[in-house]
């Protein structure tokens, strides 16, 4: 918990121009459409992941449409707050939250990982606007923020730094280096999500090789940590005003989440980390979030 | 070695990976120094037949891999004769270091198993097309590296492997690629093969281009052009011998790899071509760009990786040959 | 473009890494984009003299590769031209994924200044002697990389860097090395220079290994034999035209570089002649061993990086020429 | 500290064939010429690292001298400990503790780091016999020792493994990962040893890229910590015992030293990492270690 408390500048710069600041209902209801376009569009692409996506899809959109301060526009806008998803691998929630937030348009989610489209299975700079730097190979992305963050500091820039981590990548030692730089230099600008839904590829995080104490490992490496209900839109924002106003250290949310939730049978079980629901099982997804596979394909393709 | 290969008109289709997944399990049960590694990537790599076979020889080590090939380095100054798994990007890339200064350096026999090389890899996209390792390895003193064609000779490879004392790095694919050998087609580490006779050219390839050589040789074949086909499975040590025969028998080659051009196999044979018998060459391979999202066979069309562009390259070699 | 480079006796000796270092200096004077960033080597690969003008620019990351590689490409990402520098091992190797991921596959500007290449670092041992550099860095898209001959090219080689849009690699050595340019000696980067004409083979050279081709150069001159003397500092992007116009003319090609022989310069070379011009080729280089502890100059003659080896290389390759 | 005491099977281990078990003074004496060696070796050779040589003189001693269960004449005698130096620079003080228990005649320090020698800049398995993995490149090492670990587990051996790090080279992320996996596995056997002697190349460690608080890191990565004198040979020994006893969690043992310990000169200056003494100030450096080149290089060269 940060024992500091925002300055009025700062509560100025966080209204800044770029920055939604929707409300928490909003926020619920973008944050199932972005469920809604994750299933739609693996459907469609049937190859990608499913789990981390749902995983990430709540404080994604807190991030996208309440915190970060961007023009999808203007992707380059020199006022822009970062953001890079560090796993690379959840391209499904972060082209659906670019998407939804007018990077562009809805119906490109319909061509993900096609040969004809931008979509890449990996967030490519040279595809897609609005991605900065390609990512995919985990540990990497923390390093990449560090870097942004130095630059802002060299500029005087009122820049913010996001970065979304994965809970089994964390077991990539670069996560630590960028960790202990960023406590070094006191980045307090960056601000780093773990997506800690207990699952990786192989199984439980724990059995594959345990990363805890978490919390512990951060504070030891001089980070500010926040824990928060990751699919509570209340407590996700909590979390995040908590790392904006501290000041003097990196903060580090450890967002508890589940993997693949909102869709019961994907929820907890890490057989989704990697696979598309078959046709008739987005179906069933679907329904559960309250759609179909034709509306939302045809709200996508209109878009 | 000559192993006369000719094709049905449908093949059988088998991923290369099962067969390094397929060995290991027996290797398993007659060497108990083997060890099986893997960077959270069991499915993938399939070493998961191996982990449930010999739980207690199985080491899970997480996402980490400069951690692994340095573990393996430890398991294998110990006796032990260590396979570690991942994506052929992070096992070439991410522990290029720990290959170079630890496993190669001390000649360890730590051998390494790059899954998912190649454009072939399809939806994942660039970042896990590997396509830079036989560049990387093949420049690493002391390191051997296997580039097998299919199913089988993915089996045979990786008891190859197991069977030489230091390191070795084993390719293998994603999909479901031809089968193209069998149980019994000799396969010797460190000797190419000739899997089809031909006097008119060579075609030189590796992995899954193995099939797409010899559908060009079919092609070719029906205007009259005799094509010999080599299966390079061993790309370091190179067989030099063979190389030069076949430039000074057949005086032109193409050679074939799902790989940048930089530095790959079309790199090792044309420094054994000018070093001994100079003759056209063309290269048939990734052409210095990063792959990207689609089907597997729409990018080796695209990526120009097909039987037909192995018969564009066969035709400007001739052509170059002739008129010399 | 010829820059006809004659030797006198006695040749001042410089390190090139000082070029390094003091280009630095002068770039920051004017760009105020340039950062610089080393992993606890300041004095060995003389980013000091920046870090002492410009401390606010430069970035001290300790001893962390990984992350030196991506935090410049953070950096990059906001608009500046960052220049992370380390020993050309840990720069190549340990940094290799996020070379490719980070820096290549997302294009962006980052330099990457590999210190201590070559056998002639000496007493260190192999560990620390790179030689695996070019293969590694030519084998990924969107890689440009430069070896300088000496001081002064590689003070024009680190302003040509940062004048190029896009990722490259920089390879130094550690000693005081031959000056064979001076200031005004022309430098365009992507384009070899021929530094001395003539007509009966081409000696392609980097590093410090240009100035071990003009020596065996004169040695050959004595005995009537006209070698051309090409410098080509940029191995990637490889200046093809140059390359094909030198086997044509001079019918045969020794190159001479300080690195493995497997997909180094000599293999870039090759690649190009087989498919254009195969004429006979020789390659002096470390023939895919490690290197070891000693002194420079016991090392360069006992691994035949010497004029004379690049004389008895030259031998071979016309009497190949002759024979054909 | 360990919470748990050794049973007596362990302590039986404890003593086996192959551990020297010296005393205190003695090892202290031996302390003393490792520190002779190790300045006439770098004198000769005019290159080379004295800094972390000399600060890890006294526990490398420790080690050799006492606790190791190892057969210099018979270096892959099965039974054997496994040792590895991490810090492949610090080849002085490596070939010193070998030389000096038997390894290879103390003549060959003569000739370390030349052309015609075994004795490389940087620890080499093909060179030098005993070296048993090559070392250079930062970070590497521990991860080797844990792959050590997982054969002698695999093999119900009771091999106890020790691996020596510095301080500037915890900077390295796959310290992290090694870290990690060892808690992960709970090995035991392994005991790892930190160089603390606050200095790297460039500076002060934690103005380079602070470390602390390093303890803390260690435990929240499941590690059993143990503080000690990195010069006072008694509290090594405690240390290793400590060690030694604690069952279920690998140990680390944070040795506080000073850089360049024994030479005045060199005291806590980073500007000794990698350098040699020039003759004249090795003379003096030898005279304050009670003896001289002319001495010391004799009694080299004569075994
Ligand atoms: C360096 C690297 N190693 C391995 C992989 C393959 N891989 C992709 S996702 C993943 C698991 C990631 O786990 P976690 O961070 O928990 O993400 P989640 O499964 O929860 O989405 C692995 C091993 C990779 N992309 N990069
Ligand atoms: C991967 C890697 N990066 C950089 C180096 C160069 N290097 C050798 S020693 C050293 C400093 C090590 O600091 P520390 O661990 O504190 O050892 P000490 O200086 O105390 O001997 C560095 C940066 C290296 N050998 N390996
Ligand atoms: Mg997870
Ligand atoms: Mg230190």
């Amino acid at each position: 918990m940060s024992s500091e408390v925002a300055p009025p500048d700062e509560l100025a710069a966080a209204h800044r121009a770029g920055r939604l600041g929707w409300p928490v209902e909003r926020l619920e209801k973008k944050a199932l459409e972005i469920r809604r376009d994750i299933v739609t569009l693996l459907s469609k692409a049937q190859t990608g992941h499913s789990g981390g996506p749902l995983s990430c899809a709540d404080f994604g959109t807190a991030l996208f449409f309440n915190e970060l301060n961007i023009d999808p526009r203007n992707p380059k806008w020199p006022e822009r707050d970062y953001w890079h998803f560090s796993i690379g691998h959840v391209t499904p929630v972060i082209y659906s939250l670019m998407a939804e937030r007018g990077y562009f348009p809805l119906k490109d989610l319909m061509k993900f990982r096609a040969f004809d489209g931008h979509a890449q299975g990996h967030p490519s700079t040279h595809d897609t606007p609005g991605i900065e730097v390609s990512a995919g190979s985990l540990g990497q992305g923390l390093s990449v923020c560090c870097g942004v963050a130095m630059a802002a500091r060299i500029d005087h820039h009122p820049r913010r730094v996001y970065c979304v981590m994965g809970d089994g990548e964390q077991q990539e030692g670069q996560i630590w280096e960028a960790a202990m730089f960023a406590g070094h230099y006191k980045l307090d600008q960056l601000c780093a999500f773990i997506d800690y839904n207990r699952k990786q590829i192989d199984g439980d995080v724990e059995d594959i090789l345990g990363i805890k104490p978490l919390a512990d490992k951060w504070r030891a490496f001089n980070w500010n940590v926040i824990d928060c209900q990751g699919h509570d839109m209340r407590d996700i924002l909590r979390a995040i005003a908590e790392a904006r106003a501290h000041r003097g250290r990196p903060s580090v949310i450890l967002a508890h989440t589940v993997m693949g939730q909102g869709v019961s049978y994907m929820a907890d079980d890490y057989h989704w980390h990697g696979k598309p629901p078959k046709p008739d099982q987005a179906e069933a997804a679907l329904k559960e979030l309250g759609t179909s596979y034709a509306e939302w394909s045809a709200r996508l393709l209109a878009n | 070695m000559t192993a006369t290969i000719s094709l049905p008109e449908k093949v059988e289709m088998k991923k290369t990976r099962e067969g390094f997944g397929r060995a290991l399990v027996d290797l398993g049960e007659k060497d108990p120094r083997i060890v099986v590694l893997v960077g959270d990537l069991s499915e993938s790599t399939m070493v998961h037949f191996f982990a449930e076979r010999f739980p207690e020889r199985f080491i899970q080590v997480g996402i980490a891999e400069q951690n692994m090939c340095c573990i393996s380095a430890g398991l294998a100054a110990m006796g032990k004769v260590p396979f570690f798994a991942t994506y052929g990007a992070f096992a070439s890339c991410r522990a290029a270091d720990q290959i170079r200064v630890t496993v190669a350096y001390s000649n360890l026999n730590v051998k390494i198993a790059g899954a998912h090389g190649g454009i072939s890899v399809g939806p994942d996209g660039a970042t896990h097309q590997a396509m830079e390792e036989i560049s990387i390895i093949r420049s690493i003193p002391n390191m051997s590296m296997i580039v097998p064609c299919d199913f089988w000779e993915t089996y045979k490879a990786t008891k190859a492997a197991a069977a030489h004392v230091g390191p070795v790095y084993l390719r293998f694919g994603r999909e479901d690629v031809p089968v193209v050998t069998d149980e019994h087609t000799p396969f010797t580490f460190g000797k190419g093969e000739v899997f089809a006779e031909g006097t008119d050219l060579t075609i030189i390839a590796c992995g899954v281009m193995v099939y797409e050589a010899l559908r060009a040789r079919e092609a070719l074949a029906t205007r009259g052009l005799a094509a010999r086909v080599v299966n390079l499975h061993t790309v370091k040590p190179l067989d030099r011998e063979l190389i030069v025969r076949c430039a000074k028998e057949t005086g032109a080659i193409v050679t074939a790899e799902e790989h940048q051009v930089n530095g790959g196999l079309g790199g090792a044979v044309a420094e054994v071509v000018v070093q001994s018998t100079p003759v056209p060459m063309e290269l048939v391979a990734v052409h210095d760009r990063f792959g990207q999202s689609g089907k597997p066979s729409e990018l080796m069309d695209a990526f120009g990786l097909r039987a037909k562009d192995i018969v564009a390259a066969a035709d400007r070699a001739l052509a170059r040959k002739r008129a010399r």
